[in-house]
């Protein structure tokens, strides 16, 4: 039934140890048409060195204005396997557990109506069903929704929140990631689905400043756990660590960006007041301490890939945010914060990019916030400065210049 | 849950946002018993690690290199295995690694077994490199200057020692992206590789008609190369100004830049994410560019090497790429990897300023 | 060298491009013989130290305070001094100091005693406060804001125990400019004063015509708030861009910004230009704007106090200000000097992005 | 002769222990008239909290485009003696040395021609002498140049090079920073006294990185003194330190940037090739630590004040260059550098500026220059950058790919 191809190219990428994406492609191509035009083509971009596929094309499910990459192939005759070839995004559950009754269900879904071929994950964490027809959108729809599960998000859109595994199988999760993005995910369902913001908008929520899902770097707002108290000191379990060759002056004292740990040779001592939150000693003292309550996090904003401007990193708006459910606070500031992006927002212009273009106070403003000094690495350097009316009012200096 | 997918199926049946399943349905019930009460893990093997509650309950993870690419039939094997040791019970990490989740002991040996045999590899935690966040390349995007998948198979073939057992002085992260709209985590690992052109896109004037908006593709240009051209209505580019970034072809179709004599690989390293130590680094270039050579990419490969030995001969304990870089200095990067600097390495962009040396502080290297 | 001044100067006699005076002409018989062979300084009092040649040659330097505005009456009583106990020789230091330069080790105190008598204020050698780089002022510039002398006597007033006899953890280099064409020192000094303006410029359309040119206005404003206005032959300012920098002053007299009721300081900390320790860094703003208020500038001495005192409290030896706030974090300078942080402190110019705290590495603040 | 002014503000500025500017007003004024309206004029300015100069205006000497800045008193009617008020700008003599007999000679002058009240010195480095009328000029400019004395620069030109007292007073200086200075000044003289580049052009030397001039943050050109061979150790002068109470640990090993020292409580070591050359160990440990030859200075260019692109550094751009008289390559640099820059640089545009619009490529092919790792932080962030026609000619990688 399905065509067979010469991949002399791709076939020298089965040796080697590391587990093949071409012996996937071929099992899927054992019976698959889609899949085994897949690997022709491959083999032929393998050869060219240059991809084969068309600039994308809108095709969706009815009531979505997203969750599905429109691709089509620019050689299709040879090709008619992969003439449509678009990828459908399930948004995944959060923490990327499954069973493997979820998974069989899928499974079967993919084989049925698409090439049989998926990403376990997509970069933003969606599952990625690869390569459908235009004719089975609606269908692979449907099932996936009697199923319980839903699309994920593309275009200008929210898109599909993700998070670390956190307190799922994390000791040190101070929030809890996986009920938030199911949370915001369920709360903003309309935005996910329906194209509504200036571009892309993406939340990544981690259970501590480790960042084990890369909040930080690539999400528009990103959660990242957080704590207030000090943290715990098992002296037994350092002086193990010691005793097994740790070198903890060197390992942890010397690296703690804090300066403010130090080593007797018998006691561990952190001044906690100067402690950046950082991380490093908790995890490399391992199970010997322990970060304490008060739970939060820190939120930052504005993180992406480098078009237009650069890439960015995500930098802070809340120095510390409680996040107990219903998540009312956050939710408020993503509603405001997407709301004044959509209204000055250009056409593909990220939030970040705005804030930078329009400046923070006009941000911070928009949605009630004032400046603090953990927003920033440092304050502004050049002396000028822009001056609403009333910032000089009642002439602020009087109260702190006592 | 029973999954159903009838035979004829009824659009009309399709629920909208209704989001995805609660994940408290894939939760093993040793996680649900124990969850956001987890104690402490200990690192048992590269490929296996167990989490202690505070009740005293444990799950054991053992974790397995996975392509990310998976045909449904590797897909259903894995759930076969993990009903068989695992209670049904997996989970993927945020890199495309696949951990099942074992909270029975005494399967852990036997799952460990039946993966070896099964040419299952294991590995990828603790101080050591682990899967490759990537992307679509070749497979399936439009805009793919270099394949993902197949560079990340040449990768972690070479590396593959450093996954299953060997240990690097800190978690090396790789990343791929096959255009700078750069879908993988690059701008920010240890170290990562990007597609790139290095010649103006085309300009096909009857198309861009049709096909583009003017106002937008002249703002999705970085450095404003961007014109109109009224006589054509189309546009024209300053070639003195393009960066060869290929932001515009992502708006409009009709200025395709990809070309397979000139598009290559650049590598760009110390990068990180985490905020231990030091703050989150963006990555920046090491070496501006290496030839597009499917399917093994041999040059890409050794110049990794190159960057990968030299770290781990020369980083301390704990320090990821980017902070042994900061302590030794660039002009020691480049001397201990042997990379020419060039051109390109010296920015003219937005931040230029802020990248240029501005102290004598300077270490002498030969 | 004997030097002439005729009764009747013939402009003729006028020679050009000679340069300045050798500076062998000037120097010290005992430094000329050990000039580039100095092994050793010691600092035996803050107003004295002893540079100590290889050849074991020594040379005695008493520093003395000025006001850089200096009378020739003053500099007559300095020469008298100078030829009394050193031969003639001495120098002024790059930040304004006078140093008298004694080669014969019995007249140092005599030179001392007599400086006393004569009320010379002697110091700011070492780790110490030591004299203000500074600019014109009211005394001679268009452009000026503020004073500068007034502000640096005022300064010095306050501090002038840590010139004269007290420690500091390091040199602290306070500058002081008049407007933010900064021709002190002020953007890389530890805690520096620069009179600013916070309203938009009046546009004189009339005089504009006749005295300045357009291109050279608008390329003058660092946020191009400045278009042209064709009907009037003058221009506009969208005073929503406007940061009231004054720079278009600077190249057109017909855009007056000086304002006795809205003029202002704003104090900036934290910068240095030695490569010791950590590389040369920018001053940052810690104070936006504090009213100017001749002659004591009561505020702005008050707010440098607090700034001042909380860095000779916290800061480790050898710390300069700017190394103890970096260690400290921002949110601490801010919440131990008392001043608070406002819209101001939160950069929105070009270099932004590098300004923002892109980490969670945050220290918790009462 | 001269008028008396009522001035209870700036008397008040005659209070307190620093020497008092008003005090040195005051004197000048008691016998010349243009001083006594300074004081008169200042007293106002300080009353209403504006400065009364107008914007400068064109005066200067014959043959001359600078030297002189022209000010004019916007009262003139009010205080006539300071109608016009311009200053006149006199080349130091290099390291700010002088003899009596030269500081009479200049008050002679001054008393002579002009309002008796000085400057030592201006911020660039020149000797500022306050106050004549334009009728002077020429005479002062004559008497000056009959005694050996130049003007200093202003306007678009070459500025008055100056650099830190150095050899002739510090035992670390690396170069000969008076003799550079001089050199310089001298070789640039139609430079400096005729305004032919786009803007200003500062030249500030000194013999080591401590950088007793603020070379790096206010000249255009920055000539740092270094060091490339061994920091050579005392150990008995260490002890000693640490004998008389110094924590070398804390004062000396945890400072030091490049992390290259040891000290065991009785030998201090130091990796020098690791050393970052910034001075902190040798000042610190004054005495006991000396660099060593080679010597030479590392060259920086393009600092400034804000305007308009926000303050520079200097930053790197000969890691290491000799300083032997002639100093030819330093020469050639200057003249290669400000060619470049004349010809491309827009009206106030300074090098730095222009180097930052057309790039580092642009200004380092200008002058025959490689790029080299010492001359940035970082390399650059973002994956896209421009390709000259030739540079990947020849494949370049297989070279170092071996
Ligand atoms: C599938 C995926 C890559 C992958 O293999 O994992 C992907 C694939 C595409 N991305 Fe992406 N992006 C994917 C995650 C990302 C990420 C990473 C992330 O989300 O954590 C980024 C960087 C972070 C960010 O958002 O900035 C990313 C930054 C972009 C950009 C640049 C956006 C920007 O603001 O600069 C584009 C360009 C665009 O939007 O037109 C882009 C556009 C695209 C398009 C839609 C191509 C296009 O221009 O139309 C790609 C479709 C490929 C295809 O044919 O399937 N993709 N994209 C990822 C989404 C899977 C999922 O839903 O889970
Ligand atoms: C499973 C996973 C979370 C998930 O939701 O899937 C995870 C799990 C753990 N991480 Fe992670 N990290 C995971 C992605 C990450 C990422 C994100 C990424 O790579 O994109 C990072 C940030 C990397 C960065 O900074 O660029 C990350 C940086 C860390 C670190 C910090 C390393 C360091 O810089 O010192 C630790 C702490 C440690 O290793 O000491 C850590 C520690 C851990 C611990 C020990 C946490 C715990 O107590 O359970 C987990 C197992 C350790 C391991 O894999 O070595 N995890 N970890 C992810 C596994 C990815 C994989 O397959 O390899
Ligand atoms: C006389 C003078 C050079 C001149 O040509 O006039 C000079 C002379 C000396 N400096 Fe300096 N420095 C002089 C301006 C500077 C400047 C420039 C400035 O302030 O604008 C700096 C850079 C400040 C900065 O980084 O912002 C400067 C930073 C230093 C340092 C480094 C301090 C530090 O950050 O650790 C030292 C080393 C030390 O003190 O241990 C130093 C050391 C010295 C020594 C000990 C060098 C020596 O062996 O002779 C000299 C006397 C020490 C003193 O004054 O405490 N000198 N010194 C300048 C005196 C200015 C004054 O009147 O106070
Ligand atoms: C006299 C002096 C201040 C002082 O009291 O010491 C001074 C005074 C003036 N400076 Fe300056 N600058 C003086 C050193 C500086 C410095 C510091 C330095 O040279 O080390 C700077 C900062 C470094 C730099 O060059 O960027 C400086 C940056 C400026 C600027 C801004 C230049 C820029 O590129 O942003 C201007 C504006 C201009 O050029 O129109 C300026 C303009 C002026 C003018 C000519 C005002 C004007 O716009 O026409 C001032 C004349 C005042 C007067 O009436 O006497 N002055 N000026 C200094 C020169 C004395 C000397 O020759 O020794
Ligand atoms: S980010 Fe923190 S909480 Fe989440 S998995 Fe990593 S270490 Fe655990
Ligand atoms: S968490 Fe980081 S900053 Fe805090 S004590 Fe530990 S190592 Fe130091
Ligand atoms: S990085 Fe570029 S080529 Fe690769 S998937 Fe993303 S948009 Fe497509
Ligand atoms: S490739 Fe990039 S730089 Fe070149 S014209 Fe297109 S958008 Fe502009
Ligand atoms: S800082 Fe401004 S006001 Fe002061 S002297 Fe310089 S140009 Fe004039
Ligand atoms: S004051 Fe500054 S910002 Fe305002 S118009 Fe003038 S140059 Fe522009
Ligand atoms: S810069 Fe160096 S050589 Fe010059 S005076 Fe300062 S310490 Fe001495
Ligand atoms: S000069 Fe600086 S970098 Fe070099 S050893 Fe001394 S302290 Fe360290």
């Amino acid at each position: 039934m399905t065509k067979k191809y010469d991949t002399p190219l791709l076939d020298e990428l089965e040796k080697g140890p590391f587990p093949s994406f071409v012996t996937e492609i071929k099992k899927a191509a054992a019976k698959n048409a889609m899949a085994a035009d897949e690997l022709g083509l491959l083999e032929k971009s393998f050869r060219d060195k240059v991809t084969y596929w068309k600039h994308g094309g809108i095709v969706g499910v009815r009531g979505y204005g997203g969750g599905v990459i429109g691709r089509y192939c620019e050689l299709a005759e040879q090709f008619p396997g992969v003439a449509h070839f678009h990828t459908v995004r399930i948004n995944q559950p959060a923490g990327l557990f499954y069973t493997s009754e979820a998974m069989r269900f899928i499974c079967d879904v993919w084989d049925r109506y698409g090439s049989g071929l998926t990403n376990f994950h997509g970069s933003t964490g969606d599952i990625i069903l690869l390569g459908t027809v235009t004719e089975n959108l609606e269908a692979i729809g449907t099932v996936f929704s009697m199923n319980g599960f839903d699309l994920g998000g593309s275009g200008s859109a929210m898109r599909t929140p993700s998070c670390c595994v956190g307190p799922a199988r994390c000791e040190w999760s101070m929030i809890d990631t996986l009920d938030i993005t199911y949370d915001l995910t369920q709360e903003f369902q309309d935005e996910l689905h329906r194209p509504s913001f200036p571009y892309k908008f993406k939340i990544k929520t981690v259970g501590c400043p480790v960042d084990c899902n890369a909040a930080i770097a690539r999400a528009d707002l990103s959660i990242i756990g957080t704590w207030k108290g000090p943290i715990e000191i098992d002296q037994d379990r350092v002086r193990d660590y010691a005793k097994k060759g740790m070198n903890i002056q060197e390992e942890i004292v010397n690296l703690c960006p804090g300066k403010c740990i130090t080593w007797d040779g018998n006691n561990l001592a952190i001044n906690n007041s100067d402690c950046l939150h950082c991380m490093n000693c908790i995890t490399k003292l391992s199970g010997a301490l322990k970060p304490t309550p008060p739970f939060g996090a820190t939120i930052l904003i504005g993180s992406k890939a480098p078009f237009v401007i650069g890439a960015t990193l995500s930098w802070v708006i809340f120095p510390f945010m409680e996040m107990k459910s219903p998540y009312e606070e956050i939710k408020d500031f993503i509603r405001k914060a997407t709301e004044w992006w959509s209204e000055y927002g250009k056409n593909r212009e990220r939030i970040g990019e705005l804030i930078l273009r329009l400046g923070m106070r006009e941000f911070l403003e928009a949605v009630g916030l004032q400046p603090t000094p953990e927003m920033v690495k440092e304050p502004r350097r050049d002396p000028f400065w822009f001056w609403k009316e009333g910032d000089l009012e009642g002439k602020p200096w009087e109260s702190w210049l006592k | 849950m029973p999954y159903v997918i009838p035979d004829v199926v009824d659009v009309k049946q399709r629920k909208t946002d209704i989001g995805p399943p609660h994940y408290k349905n894939f939760l093993p019930p040793v996680i649900q018993k124990n969850y956001g009460n987890w104690k402490e893990h200990q690192i048992l093997s590269p490929g296996l690690m167990v989490h202690i509650a505070n009740s005293g309950d444990k799950i054991w993870t053992v974790r397995v290199a996975s392509p990310r690419l998976l045909a449904t039939d590797t897909l259903r094997e894995i759930a076969d295995i993990a009903e068989k040791y695992c209670d049904g019970y997996f989970r993927f990490t945020t890199r495309n690694n696949l951990e099942f989740l074992v909270s029975d002991e005494s399967k852990v040996n036997p799952l460990i077994e039946e993966l070896k045999a099964k040419k299952f590899v294991m590995g990828g935690i603790g101080s050591r490199v682990s899967n490759v966040v990537h992307t679509q390349g070749w497979i399936h995007c439009h805009s793919a200057a270099v394949d993902a998948s197949g560079l990340v198979k040449c990768l972690m073939d070479e590396f593959i020692d450093y996954f299953t057992t060997k240990e690097t002085p800190n978690k090396v992260r790789f990343a791929v992206a096959c255009c700078t709209n750069m879908c993988g985590a690059v701008h920010c690992s240890d170290i990562a590789f990007v597609g790139i052109h290095t010649k103006v896109p085309r300009i096909e004037h009857e198309r861009f008609k049709d096909l583009c908006e003017l106002p937008t593709t002249m703002a999705a240009c970085p450095t404003a190369a961007i014109i109109p051209d009224p006589a054509k209505k189309s546009i024209k580019i300053k070639e003195e100004k393009c960066m060869y970034c290929g932001n515009c072809y992502s708006v409009c179709p009709a200025l395709p830049i990809k070309d397979p004599q000139n598009d290559g690989v650049a590598i760009v390293v110390g990068g990180k994410v985490g905020n231990l130590r030091t703050p989150p680094k963006f990555s920046k270039v090491a070496v501006a560019f290496l030839p597009n050579n499917p399917p093994r990419w041999p040059e890409v490969i050794k110049a990794t090497k190159k960057i990968f030995d030299a770290y781990v001969a020369g980083a301390k304990k704990h320090e990821r790429v980017g902070e042994w870089i900061q302590r030794i200095g660039w002009e020691k990067f480049f001397a201990v990897t042997g990379i020419p600097f060039t051109w390109q390495h010296v920015d003219d962009w937005t931040y230029a300023f802020e990248t240029f040396r501005t102290t004598a502080q300077i270490k002498w290297v030969k």
